[in-house]
Parts: C-alpha cells; structure tokens; sequence
C-alpha cells in the first residue's frame, strides 16, 4: 500500500510518501492510523489527534471506516488552508 | 480549463486566449489571489503551498465542472501555483466570462471561496519567528458555506 | 485611477502597474466589458458609445470614491472606452485590489453596476437592420438599486 | 450659453452643441426646452416628451426647475445606457 503525507505530517513524520505490506487485519484509514502510530516517535506525534487529520483514498477524501483495498493509495493530511 | 503549476501566469495572456473571438461573451471576471504581508512582527517574508498532485487537478475540475452547472458561462479557467511565493506574487487565478456580468461574478466569487476552503493546498509561512503551518480559517469555511445547496 | 480613452487597453499591464509591490493586497478583481453579438437576425455588427467629456470623468471620479469610502481598498482603476467597437472589443475595465478578496469582489460589482447605469454613456448599436440607439433598461436599473442606500 | 446634444437628440436637431442668446424669461431647463421646441421640425421631434430627456447644467444632472444662469453650459440628452 502507498502511503503520502502533506503538510506538518510531512515534517512530523520525516517523510512524504513510503510504500508498506500491513498487516490483514488493517482494513480502514482508523485502523491503518492506529497501526502507524506504534511506528515511532514521530508517527505518534503526527497521528495523536485524529480530529486534526484528513485521509483519502485513491485521491479522493473517504471517512475513516471506509473499506481499504490492497493497492490503494491512502493520503494522510490536515484540513486544507486554501490557495 | 484548470492548471497546476509551479511558475507564474500572465494574467492578461490568460483572458485573452480565454475570450478570444468569443462575441457571446458580454463580461470577464478576474481574480488574482497574491501573497500578502501586513508588515511588521508578524510580516510574511515567504509562504510555500503544499499539494496533493493529481488530487489537486481532479478537485479542480470538479469545482469549475460544477460553477459551469450552477451559471451559465462561455468559458472558465483555474491557474493555480504551488511552492514557495513570495509577498506580492501571484497564486492563483480564476477567470469567469459570461454574456451576463451577473453570472460572472458569481461563479468567480464561488470558485474562490471554493478554491479557499476545499482545494487540497496547504501553506506554510515564513515569519521572522520561523515557519508555521498555516490553520484551515472558520471564515473562510463560512464563506463557502454560503453557497452549499438545501 | 478613472480614465476615458478612445484606445483600447492592456488588461494584464494594467493590473500589473495597479498592484505591483503592493504587499497588502491579497485579492484583485477584475472587470472586463465587451460587445456582445448574440448572433441571427438581431446580431450586433457595431456599437458606437457616445460621451459627455468632462462629465463622465467627474462621475467616474465620485463612482470610485464612493466605492473606496464603502470598502476598504488598497487600489482601484476604471477604464472606459468611447467612439465605434466591433463584436468582441473591450469596453470596459474595472480593477479593485483589497486585503480581503470580500471587499475586492463587492466594490467591483458595485462600480460595474453603477456604471451600466448611471454614466453618461449612451449606445448605439448596428445591426443588418439599421442604427438604433439603446434605451435604458430596467434590469440593468434594478442591480443599481441593490447598492442604494437607506 | 452653451447648448450640447448628445445621443439621438444630437441626430434629431442635428447638431451637437451651439450657443445661443437666450430670451430673458428662459429661467429654467423646463423654459429652455419649450423655447428649442419652436426653432424648427427636428427640435420639436427631439424635444416632444421632456420625460425622455434629461438634463445636466456645468456637468452636473439637475431638475427641470433649476435656476439657470448666465454663461451656463446646458446639456440635453436621454437617460444614458451605460458602458
């Protein structure tokens, strides 16, 4: 699964995208987030609030228990500021 | 038409391919979104856009797609840039052009507040103090809010 | 800025040299006007615009004075055109430039109104069937009204 | 005084501007237009409905009772169209 982070998350996490196998039971962008944060300090930092996150999938905005296929492109950022 | 990109646009080259030899045409309306600094301890000395490439297109798109479904316009084009800006530079720019001036106003006013609130771009600005990742603003979200149906 | 001009203008020169290293402007808005010629029995092949010099510019002058003290503007320019323009010609050309792109959006509808109904132009249009003078209309009287006030 | 025409009013009279000496009871734009009413056939087609004219005295719009002066420069037109 493609994973891309913008903006602070970008920062945060000390990258803009990286490709990962999860685990079977990742199954939305909930589940997904909550598995991420064990990753280190930076991931729990970024992801602690889920209120200040946005995610899409496949490049357009889902709900955090939309149903995650292998192959998707999820994107992970904080509500947009505009042009 | 809509386009992302990193370099500037010539705004009056932009409307005139726009409205060439279109006598349906009655009124253009134009905005120009630049990078503003009050001056002072909080003066911006840059600001840099981030964006999601191909989200941001799509987004695009689908804004112009639907202000050509709510008025009636002979053309309609989104330029939008990404990177680092500096104060006085221009970001974006929406150009509506109908036989009536009144659904060209419109649809510009609405593509902007859109573009403010909804379009996947998110700014850092660069202060004296540093940088800061700009917060998503209740008052723009109430502008757009405006113009949401039922 | 007002000015009545027989020539046409550079609408990206224009803007340019409005708002160029104006640093407190985050919106700019501009109006372009053109003949429309809807095409058919009807179709305009000429507009001839006749004028009162001295007097257009004075109600130019007090139409964008009365627009800077309504809205809070960093600059705002209104060019107007006379003499005989074909289908697709620029008549017209407002530009305002303001902090808040709520302002810059506002004012300009407000100049554009106003002139379509208040200044001392009048039209001539050419068709196959002749030369007729356009008489005032009373749409065009109703979006005037919008903005009086009390 | 100065006498200007614009619009059809200039193609009816057939003139866009002349100066006349006024009789000295024309007081008023009300006055003066009855009077050009009986200079000849194009001044009384143009002049016919006062309602389809307007009037502007120094470049200002004024009513049809305004105290006119002399050297004042009056102008006749239609309710103008706009750009």
């Amino acid at each position: 699964m493609r994973l891309l982070y913008f903006a602070w998350l970008k920062t945060k996490i000390g990258k803009a995208e990286e490709t990962l196998e999860l685990p079977a039971d990742i199954v939305t962008p909930a589940a997904l987030v909550d598995w991420l944060k064990t990753r280190g300090p930076g991931f729990a930092d970024a992801l602690k609030d889920r209120r200040t996150l946005r995610v899409a999938v496949n490049r357009r905005h889902v709900d955090w228990d939309f149903a995650l296929k292998p192959g998707d492109e999820v994107a992970l950022f904080p509500p947009v500021t505009g042009g | 038409m809509i386009r992302v990109q990193r370099e500037d646009f010539d705004v009056g080259a932009e409307i005139e391919r726009l409205a060439r030899d279109k006598t349906t045409i009655g009124g253009v309306v134009t905005f120009v979104g630049t990078v503003r600094s009050a001056g002072g301890a909080d003066a911006i000395t840059a600001m840099t856009l981030d964006h999601y490439p191909g989200m941001t297109e799509d987004e695009l798109a689908a804004i112009e797609a639907e202000a050509n479904k709510r008025w009636k316009l002979e053309a309609s084009l989104i330029v939008h840039r990404y990177g680092r800006l500096l104060p006085g530079e221009r970001i974006v720019l929406v150009v509506t052009a109908a036989a009536h001036r009144a659904a060209a106003f419109a649809a510009n006013e609405f593509l902007v507040d859109w573009l403010k609130t909804k379009a996947p771009f998110w700014k850092q600005e660069e202060t004296p103090q540093g940088a800061r990742w700009v917060e998503a603003q209740d008052s723009d979200d109430q502008a757009a809010k405006r113009w949401a149906k039922g």
